[in-house]
C-alpha cells in the first residue's frame, strides 16, 4: 500500500515539469517531442550540479540559517581539485577533493556555530573570504584539467555520482537520525532543547553536510567544465540562487515527494525553462524571471491554503467544546 | 607562401630596429623622469587578463614608472568611476582606460575626469579615436593630454574567424559573446560576423550574451549542450567574447560527443589552448592584444621625459595574434607566456634615448607585433 | 497500599521576588492516583515541573522508589519512569506525530539502513492505541491536527515507555469529553499497572471521579491532604481558598457603585469562542468577568478591543461608533492589558520609556513631529507616577521584575489617557506587593470615572474587586451577580463549573 | 521617586555602547591613515570617500526602516536598473523631467513592493528576491541588452558638493523621521514584536508599506545620480546594491531589527566599508588579499556588534 502511496505522490511531483516540458514541446516539437531522447538527457545531466546544492543547501535552511556561500565554496574546491590534478591525476583529484571538502567543511561549521549570529550576512562574509581563498590558490596555477580526468561528466559516472548523492541525500534526510533532529530544531529550538537535543550540534552537522556535497559538485561540475576561473567578491552568488530556486519548488511538492526527490524535480524543472527559452531564442536570463514569477504564485496559494486550515480546525474544537457541554 | 611572406618582413623590421639602437646613446647615460602609471587590476586569474597584467608590469619597470593598480568595489560603471577617482587621488601621472568596462556607460565621465585632473590618458581593448563619440570627443578631442585609442580590427578578427568556419564547411553556427555594444560600430565584432553571414551565406542559428552562464567553464558546456539540442543541424561556434571562460566545457563536450566536423573559431585566448587545437575543436583564435597598455605606458614615459611623440589622441591599430591551425597555435603557446618587449627595446621607444625613435616607428612597432615579430627580436639566433 | 514510589522533603523554589514553592514536602504512593488542586499561583505547577526535570529545585529532597532522584532535563526524567503532559502545546507543529512521541529515542528503530521510520510509525500507532487514539495519525506533520489530537499524541509519548508516575498538569481543560474519557482510561491503566499518576486539575467533579486522595496546596504551602472518603467538594473549595480574607486587600465598600451612563455596550457578540455575548459597561465601573480559564472570556477581552475578528454583533461606544480594529479602540482612549504580559503587553527586548509612549506617539505629534522631551515626560512622569523600580528608564523591560512590567504596561494605557480599560488577569503571577497597588490604582481610577473590565481566574480579586461580577461558562454568560457583602466564592463557582 | 537617581549611573556603559561603531570607523581612519602616510586624508580621497559612500548613504537611510521591522528587501538593484533606464531615455528631452521620472519609477516598485509585502504573508527577502527577478528580465529586452545614454551635460551634475548636499539633506529629512516621527518609531516596535505593535494601536500594515516607499524614494534618487555620474544606464546598473546596503548595516551595528536599528548605523557602515575599500587601495594591498580582509573584518565587526547588543542596556 505505501508503494502506491508513493507512486501516487511521485506522479503529482512530476507533474510541474511535466507541462513546463508540454509547454516547450509545443513551442519546439523538433527539439522536444521527435529529439525529445537526447533533449531528456541533457537535461537530467545538467540539472545535476544545482541540484546537488540544492541538496546541501536544505539541511542549513530546515535548521534556519540560510546560507550563500556554498557557491563560492563549490568554486574553490573546483580550483583544489585542478591543484590535486596536476599533483596526481584523477584519482588524487576525486579523493583529495572531498577530503578537503570535510577538513573546510568542519571549520567553516566551527566558525559558523562559533559566531551563532541567525543572519544572511554571516554567509556573505564567508562567501567573501571563501572567494578570496580562491582566488589566491589559483594565482598564476593551471587551472584546467585534461580529457583524461572528465570522465565524471560522461555517463554512467554522472548518473553514479547523482544517484550516489542522491541515495546519501535520501538516508540523511528520511533514515538518520540527524534528519529528524534537524527538522525537530528547525520547528522548534526550545521543545528540541528539552529533549535534549543540541542545537549546536545539529547547526554544525548541516554546515558540514552543506560542505560535502559542494565538494561533490565541484568533482561533478570541473568534469563537465574541465577548467575553473576563480570568481571575486560576490559574483558567485548567482548559482546560490538558482539551487534556492529549486529548495523552494521542493518545498512545494514536499506534500507528494521527499525533499530528496522534490529538490531533483526542482532542478529539472529549471533547466527546461532554460533550454526552453534558448530554443525559442529567447535570453537565458529571462530564467530566473520565469521561475520567481512561478514560485510566487505557488508560494501564495500555498500559504492562503494554509492560514485557511488553521482557522477551520480552530472553529472544529470550538463547536465540538458547545456540543459536550450542551450534551452533559 | 603567405606564412614566408610574414616571416621575412618580421625579420626585416627587428633588424631595422637592431641597427637602429647601435648609432644611439646608450641607455645608462640618460637620467629618466619616475612617473605614476595607473592602471586597472580586477585580480582575475584568466588566460587574457594575466599576459596582459605581466607585461605591463614589467613594461613599467623597464621605463623607470611606478605601478598604482586599483581594484574596483565591482564591475559596474560608477565601480570602475570611483576606481579611478582612486587612482587620480592617488598622483598617477597617466592612466591605461579599458574601453570595454566604460562601453555600457562612463566613457565621457571617464575622459572628463582625466581632463580634470590633468593625468594622461589612453584606452586599450577599444574602439578607434572616432566611435568614442561626439560626447567624450568633445572632451579629449584637441587635448594634448589624450593618448589616443588602441584599437584592435575587431571586425577583420571576427572576419576571419567566420571565414575559417566557412572552410572547414560549418556554416550554421551559434554564437557565443559579450552584451552587444551600442550601435552597431563598423569596427566591432558583431559587424564582422555579420559581414561574414552576408559574404559567405553563413546562419547566426542562436546567441548566448548571458554573462552569469559565459563566466564560468560549466556554463560553456551547458550553453553548447543546449545549442545542441535545440539546434541539431548546427556546425560549429563562434565565440566573440569570454572565451577564457567557456572554452574549456566547449572542448569538452565536443570532443566527448565525438563530433569532429564541428568547429570553433573564437577571439581572445584560452589556457592550454594547444589541446583544444589538437583535439581538432579549436580551428581559429586571435588574441593576445595584451600589448595595449603597454604601448600607452611608453607614449606616457615618451610625455613624461619632455618628448611626446604625439600632440593629438589618435588611433594606433593594435595587430591580434591571428593562429589558423594547430602548428600556428603550438608555437604561440610556446612563447606565450614571455614578455613581448624586453627593456631595451622599450628604452629604445623613448626619444630621449634614442632621438629617431618617432611616432610613425612608434606605428610602425605597434602595426608590426605579430608572432615572426617576437621570434625575430627574442629568437633571432 | 504498596510502597512509597516518590518522597519529597522540605522543597523550596522562587523565582526572583515571587516564592513559588515553600517548604513542600509529600509523599506519593505506587498504584496511587494523587489530585493537586489550588488556585493560580499556588505551586503545583511548579512542584510537578520540578519532579519532571523542567525546573531544577532551589532547597530540599526528593526520593524515587528510595533513590536520591535529581533530574536535570525532562530526557533524565523519564529515564526514571517519570513523564510530563503539560498545558501549554508540548508537541513541534513542523514535524509528524510519530517524530514527536519519539523525539531523541529515533535509534530506537535504527535497522541495517539506519532509521526506519515505518517502524517509528507502526511504533507510534502502536503507543497511541495503547492510549485508546487510534483515530489520530501519526505520520501527518501535527499542524494539520486539531489540538485535542496534539494533546493526545503528547499523552501517547509520555504513556509510551510505561511509566513508573505520570503527571498531568491541567491537560483535561484543552480535551473534549472524548478526549477526557480517554484520559481517565489511561489514569486507570496506570494506575491498574501499579505506577501512580499525579493529576492537577481545576474541575473538582473530575478531581472526584479519578483521584484516589488529594493535596492541597494554598501560596506555595501545603495545606492537607485528603483521602478519597473525605474528597468533598465543598470541602475541598474551602481548605482550596481558605485563607483569612486581610480587609484592606480590596475594596472596602460593599456595594457595587458606579454611574448610568454607558460608556461601552456589547451586542450579541459571537465568534469561534464567544457564542452571543451582550452586556453593557457603566462610567466608573469595575466590571469583573469569570469562569474557567477556556471559558472564552479571554477571547471576549480582545473582541472588545477589536483584536479578534467577530463573526457577527458589535462593540458599540457612547459616541456610537463601533469598534472594528485596535487602532480604532486606541484612538477611543480604550486601553487592553493582556493575560499573556511578556507576548502581547510589553516588548521586552524593548528600552522602557520607549514601551510606555507607543500607544500614545500619535497623540503626541506635533505639525508631524514627536518632541522627545514630551515623550521623555510622559515616560517619567507616569513611571515615577506607578514607582516602577528600573535603573535606568533607556534600560528594556526584559531586566524588570514581574510587578515591575505589569507597572509599564499600566503605565502605557494611563499614559493615553484610557477612559475604558480591558484588564485580562491583572495581578497574575505578581507579588502581593504589587497586586495590592494594583487593586488601589483600580480603586482611584474607578474614582475619576474610568470604567474598567476586569478578566480573573481568582474569585477573591473578582469579589473583591467588581462592582457586578460576569460569570461566563462555555463561551456565554451564565450569570450576572451584584456585588454584595454575603457574596461568597462558593456561589460564584456554582455558575463557573 | 528613584527613576531619576538611577539613571546616571549607566551612562558611562551605555555611552561605550552607543559609540562602538564610531570607534570601528575611527580605528579603520586611524590605520589606513598611517599605512597611507597621511595620505588617506587628503581633501581630493576625503572627496573620493564621500563620492563612493553616496549611494549606500541614500540606499542605507532609506532601508532603516526596513531593516527596523526586521526585515529584507532585495528588489532594491533592479530598482534602480528599472528607475535608471527610464530616467536616461527622458533625460534626453529635459533633465528635470528624468530626475521626476526616476523618484516616481522608483517610488512605485516601491509601493509595489510594499503592497504585497502588507498583504500577502510570504517572507519578505523571498517575495522581494522574486520582484527582483521579474523585474530584471524585462531590462534586457526593454533595452535590447544595450546601454541608454544621457546627454553629456549631465555630467556636471555629477559634483561631490551637489550629492554632498543632497545627501546631508536627505539625512536631516531621514534623521527626523526616523527619530521624531511614528514611522521611525512603529517601524522598530514592529521589528521588536509585531503583536504588542498591533494590540498597541499600530495599524501594521499602513507602516510596512510605508518602509518601501522610503526605499522607493532612495532607489529613485541612487538612479538618477548614477546616470548623472557614469552617463548612462543598463541592466547592470545598481547590480549588488542591496547586499552592500545589508553588509553596511550590519557593520553600523544592525544585525537584526528592532530598537538596535539605530540613525547612525546607516551613516557609519557606508563610510566603514569606503574607507576600508579606498583605504586597501591606497595601502596598496595585493588584490587578491582585499577582499579576504573585507570578509574577516565584516565578520569581526558583525561578531563585535552582535556580542555587545546582548548586554546592551540601551
Amino acid at each position: 500500500m505505501k508503494i502506491l502511496k508513493q507512486a501516487k505522490g511521485l506522479l503529482y511531483g512530476l507533474l510541474i515539469p511535466f507541462i513546463v516540458y508540454i509547454f516547450f514541446g509545443v513551442l519546439r516539437p523538433r527539439v522536444f517531442l521527435t529529439g525529445g531522447l537526447s533533449t531528456l538527457y541533457t537535461i537530467l545531466v545538467q540539472s545535476i550540479t544545482t541540484c546537488i546544492l540544492g541538496w546541501g543547501m536544505h539541511f542549513s535552511m530546515t535548521v534556519g540559517s540560510l546560507d550563500f556561500s556554498i557557491a563560492a565554496e563549490m568554486i574553490m574546491y573546483e580550483i583544489i581539485a585542478t591543484i590535486f590534478y596536476h599533483m596526481g591525476g584523477f584519482l588524487p583529484m576525486v579523493l583529495g577533493t572531498i577530503a578537503c571538502s570535510f577538513l573546510f567543511g568542519m571549520v567553516k561549521a566551527f566558525v559558523k556555530e562559533l559566531i551563532a549570529v541567525k543572519s544572511m550576512v554571516l554567509g556573505l562574509a564567508l562567501t567573501y573570504i571563501i572567494a578570496s581563498i580562491g582566488e589566491v590558490l589559483s594565482t598564476n596555477r593551471n587551472t584546467v584539467i585534461g580529457t583524461d580526468a572528465t570522465m565524471l561528466a560522461g555517463p554512467p559516472f554522472n548518473f553514479i555520482i547523482l544517484i550516489g548523492t542522491g541515495l546519501v541525500m535520501w538516508y540523511l534526510l528520511s533514515r538518520s537520525r540527524f534528519g529528524a533532529h534537524a527538522r525537530a530544531v528547525g520547528g522548534n529550538a526550545v521543545l528540541a532543547k528539552s529533549a535534549g537535543i543540541n542545537e549546536h550540534v545539529i547547526g554544525f552537522e548541516a554546515s558540514m553536510v552543506g560542505s560535502v556535497f559542494a565538494g561533490i559538485a565541484a568533482v561533478f561540475t570541473l568534469s563537465r567544465g574541465a577548467g575553473v576561473t576563480a570568481q571575486n567578491g560576490l559574483a558567485s552568488i548567482g548559482s546560490a540562487f538558482s539551487a534556492l530556486m529549486c529548495v523552494f519548488i521542493a518545498m512545494f511538492i514536499g506534500k507528494y515527494v521527499s525533499a530528496t526527490v522534490g529538490i531533483y524535480i526542482g532542478a529539472v524543472t529549471m533547466s527546461i525553462i532554460s533550454i526552453g527559452l534558448v530554443s525559442i531564442g529567447f535570453d537565458s536570463e529571462l530564467n530566473s524571471t520565469v521561475t520567481s514569477a512561478f514560485l510566487l504564485i505557488l508560494m501564495t496559494y500555498t500559504i492562503l491554503t494554509e492560514t485557511r486550515l488553521a482557522d477551520k480546525v480552530r472553529r472544529e474544537v470550538a463547536a465540538a467544546r458547545i456540543r459536550k457541554d450542551s450534551s452533559n | 607562401m603567405k606564412k614566408m611572406r610574414k616571416v621575412l618582413a618580421g625579420l626585416l623590421t627587428g633588424a631595422m630596429v637592431l641597427s637602429m639602437a647601435a648609432f644611439t646613446a646608450s641607455a645608462e647615460d640618460v637620467e629618466l623622469v619616475n612617473f605614476k602609471m595607473g592602471y586597472f587590476d580586477t585580480g582575475s586569474q584568466d588566460g587574457t587578463t594575466v599576459p596582459l597584467r605581466n607585461n605591463l608590469v614589467a613594461a613599467i619597470e623597464s621605463l623607470g614608472a611606478e605601478g598604482v593598480s586599483v581594484q574596483p568595489a565591482g564591475n559596474t560603471p560608477d565601480d570602475y568611476l570611483d576606481a579611478l577617482d582612486t587612482l587620480i587621488s592617488q598622483g598617477v601621472d597617466a592612466i591605461a582606460l579599458p574601453w570595454v568596462s566604460f562601453m555600457f556607460a562612463g566613457t565621457p565621465a571617464a575622459v572628463k575626469k582625466c581632463e580634470d585632473a590633468g593625468v594622461y590618458y589612453g584606452f586599450y581593448w577599444g574602439v578607434d579615436v572616432e566611435t568614442l563619440g561626439e560626447d567624450t570627443l568633445a572632451f579629449c578631442q584637441d587635448s594634448d593630454h589624450f593618448m589616443g585609442c588602441f584599437y584592435q580590427q575587431e571586425n577583420d578578427a571576427a572576419y576571419a574567424a567566420m571565414e575559417t568556419l566557412h572552410n572547414y564547411g560549418c556554416d550554421k553556427v551559434g554564437y557565443i559573446g559579450l552584451a552587444a555594444s551600442n550601435e552597431l560600430q563598423e569596427n566591432s565584432r558583431d559587424y564582422g560576423v555579420l559581414k561574414a553571414c552576408e559574404d559567405f551565406g553563413m546562419e547566426i542559428l542562436v546567441e548566448q550574451r548571458d554573462q552569469n552562464v559565459t563566466t564560468t567553464a560549466e556554463g560553456g558546456a551547458t550553453t553548447v549542450e543546449n545549442f545542441l539540442t535545440a539546434y541539431p543541424e548546427m556546425q560549429g561556434i563562434v565565440i566573440a567574447g569570454n572565451t577564457q571562460f567557456v572554452m574549456p566545457g566547449i572542448d569538452q563536450v565536443i570532443t566527448s560527443k565525438g563530433l569532429t566536423d564541428f568547429k570553433v573559431a573564437a577571439i581572445d585566448f584560452p589556457d592550454a589552448m594547444e589541446t583544444y587545437a589538437q583535439d581538432g575543436v579549436l580551428v581559429y583564435d586571435a588574441g593576445a592584444h595584451v600589448t595595449g597598455p603597454v604601448y600607452l605606458t611608453i607614449l606616457a614615459a615618451n610625455a613624461m621625459n619632455g618628448t611626446p611623440l604625439i600632440t593629438k589622441g589618435q588611433s594606433f591599430n593594435q595587430q591580434y595574434i591571428k593562429l589558423t591551425s594547430s602548428e600556428e597555435i603550438e608555437q604561440w603557446v610556446s612563447i606565450a607566456d614571455e614578455i613581448v618587449y624586453n627593456t631595451d627595446e622599450l628604452l629604445q621607444c623613448l626619444q630621449v634615448v634614442n632621438p629617431e625613435f618617432d611616432v610613425e616607428a612608434f606605428d610602425e612597432m605597434v602595426r608590426n607585433y605579430s608572432y615572426a615579430d617576437i621570434m625575430a627580436r627574442h629568437h633571432a639566433e | 497500599m504498596g510502597t512509597v514510589l516518590l518522597k519529597a522533603d522540605h522543597i523550596y523554589k522562587s523565582f526572583g521576588a515571587t516564592k513559588a514553592v515553600v517548604d513542600f514536602s509529600v509523599e506519593i504512593m505506587s498504584g496511587e492516583v494523587r489530585g493537586f488542586i489550588g488556585e493560580n499561583g499556588s505551586g503545583k505547577s511548579t512542584f510537578s515541573s520540578m519532579v519532571a526535570g523542567v525546573y531544577k529545585r532551589d532547597d530540599g529532597t526528593m526520593q524515587i522508589n528510595g533513590r536520591e532522584y535529581v533530574p536535570h532535563s525532562t530526557v533524565e526524567a523519564s529515564d526514571n519512569g517519570i513523564a510530563l503532559v503539560v498545558q501549554e502545546a508540548g508537541v513541534i507543529a513542523e514535524i509528524s506525530g510519530a517524530c514527536n512521541i519519539f523525539l531523541n529515542k529515533e535509534s530506537r528503530f535504527s535497522g541495517k539502513l539506519g532509521i526506519d521510520f515505518n517502524e517509528m510509525n507502526k511504533a507510534a500507532a502502536e503507543a497511541l492505541k495503547k492510549v485508546y487514539s487510534e483515530h489520530v495519525d501519526p505520520t501527518i506533520p501535527c499542524s494539520m491536527l486539531n489540538l485535542e489530537d496534539r494533546k493526545l499524541i503528547e499523552i501517547a509519548k509520555a504513556m509510551c515507555d510505561d511509566p513508573q508516575l505520570l503527571i498531568i498538569d491541567e491537560t483535561s481543560n484543552a480535551l473534549t469529553t472524548r478526549g477526557r474519557e480517554i484520559l481517565y482510561k489511561v489514569i486507570r491503566d496506570v494506575k491498574a499497572r501499579g505506577g501512580s499518576v499525579l493529576f492537577i486539575t481545576h474541575d473538582l467533579d473530575e478531581l472526584v471521579e479519578v483521584c484516589d486522595s488529594v493535596t492541597i496546596m494554598r501560596d506555595g504551602h501545603y495545606i492537607t491532604t485528603l483521602p478519597k472518603e473525605e474528597m468533598i467538594i465543598k470541602r475541598m473549595r474551602e481548605l482550596m481558598v481558605g485563607r483569612e480574607m486581610s480587609d484592606n486587600y480590596y475594596r472596602a465598600d460593599t456595594v457595587k457603585s458606579y454611574e448610568e451612563e454607558v460608556v461601552l455596550r456589547a451586542d450579541h457578540l459571537s465568534a469561534p469562542e464567544i457564542n452571543d455575548v451582550s452586556f453593557e459597561l457603566h462610567k466608573g465601573e469595575i466590571l469583573g468577568i469569570g469562569g474557567l480559564s477556556d471559558c472564552g472570556m479571554h477571547d471576549l477581552g480582545k473582541a472588545l478591543f477589536g483584536a479578534e475578528k467577530l463573526d457577527s454583533g458589535s462593540v458599540v461606544l457612547a459616541d456610537g461608533s463601533h469598534i472594528t480594529d485596535p487602532k480604532m479602540a486606541v484612538e477611543k482612549r480604550i486601553g487592553y492589558m493582556s493575560k499573556n504580559r511578556d507576548t502581547e503587553a510589553i516588548i521586552l527586548q524593548y528600552p522602557i520609556d520607549e514601551n510606555i509612549c507607543i500607544p500614545s506617539l500619535a497623540r503626541l505629534v506635533r505639525n508631524g513631529i514627536i518632541r522627545s522631551r514630551e515623550e521623555r515626560e510622559l515616560s517619567r512622569t507616569w513611571a515615577d507616577k506607578l514607582s516602577i523600580k528600573l535603573r535606568s528608564i533607556h534600560s528594556y523591560c526584559a531586566t524588570l521584575s514581574g510587578g515591575n512590567k505589569q507597572k509599564v504596561v499600566l503605565a502605557k494605557w494611563l499614559g493615553n489617557e484610557s477612559r475604558i480599560l480591558i484588564m485580562d488577569c491583572p495581578t497574575r503571577g505578581i507579588d502581593i506587593g504589587v497586586k495590592e497597588a494594583i487593586y488601589r490604582l483600580m480603586q482611584d481610577l474607578k474614582k475619576e470615572g474610568v470604567s474598567i473590565v476586569m478578566i480573573s481566574e481568582e474569585l477573591a480579586e473578582l469579589i473583591g474587586m467588581s462592582d457586578r461580577i460576569m460569570v461566563m461558562k462555555d463561551y456565554s454568560i451564565s450569570k450576572i451577580l451584584d456585588r454584595s457583602a454575603d457574596l461568597t466564592e462558593k456561589t460564584v463557582i456554582e455558575y463557573m463549573i | 521617586m528613584n527613576a531619576t537617581k538611577a539613571e546616571n549611573g549607566f551612562n558611562w556603559q551605555r555611552m561605550v555602547l552607543k559609540l562602538y561603531p564610531f570607534f570601528v570607523l575611527g580605528l579603520l581612519l586611524i590605520f589606513f591613515g598611517v599605512l597611507t602616510k597621511g595620505t588617506l586624508f587628503s581633501s581630493r580621497n576625503i572627496k573620493n570617500i564621500l563620492e563612493s559612500s553616496f549611494q549606500y548613504l541614500i540606499g542605507c537611510m532609506a532601508a532603516l526602516f526596513i531593516f527596523a521591522q526586521g526585515e529584507q528587501d532585495f528588489s532594491m538593484a533592479s530598482n534602480i536598473a528599472l528607475s535608471a533606464i527610464l530616467a536616461a531615455m527622458i533625460s534626453k528631452t529635459s533633465v528635470p523631467l528624468a530626475l521626476v521620472v526616476a523618484l516616481v519609477s522608483g517610488i512605485a516598485v516601491g509601493c509595489a513592493c510594499g503592497f504585497l509585502y502588507a498583504r500577502l504573508p510570504i517572507p519578505v527577502f523571498f517575495l522581494t528576491m522574486c520582484i527582483a527577478n521579474v523585474i530584471a528580465g524585462f531590462l534586457g529586452p526593454m533595452t535590447n541588452y544595450q546601454s541608454v545614454k544621457t546627454p553629456v551635460s549631465m555630467l556636471n551634475l555629477d559634483n561631490t558638493n551637489l550629492k554632498l548636499l543632497v545627501a546631508v539633506i536627505f539625512a536631516v529629512i531621514i534623521y527626523v523621521i526616523y527619530n521624531k516621527t511614528t514611522y521611525g518609531k512603529y517601524s522598530r516596535a514592529i521589528g521588536a514584536s509585531p503583536v504588542v505593535a498591533r494590540l498597541s494601536g499600530i495599524n501594521l500594515s499602513r507602516y510596512k508599506f510605508a518602509a518601501f516607499v522610503f526605499t522607493g524614494i532612495a532607489a529613485g534618487i541612487v538612479a538618477f545620480f548614477s546616470i548623472c555620474k557614469s552617463g548612462g544606464a543598463s541592466k547592470a546598473t545598481g547590480t549588488m546594491f542591496h547586499f552592500n546596503v545589508m553588509v553596511a548595516m550590519a557593520l553600523g551595528g544592525a544585525t537584526t531589527g528592532g530598537p538596535k536599528v539605530k540613525f547612525r548605523c546607516a551613516v557609519i557602515g557606508p563610510l566603514i566599508i569606503s574607507v576600508l575599500t579606498l583605504g586597501m587601495n591606497l595601502a596598496r594591498i595585493p588584490v587578491g588579499m582585499q577582499n579576504l580582509m573585507k570578509g574577516v573584518l565584516f565578520l569581526a565587526v558583525m561578531v563585535l556588534s552582535d556580542r555587545l547588543s546582548r548586554f546592551d542596556v540601551d
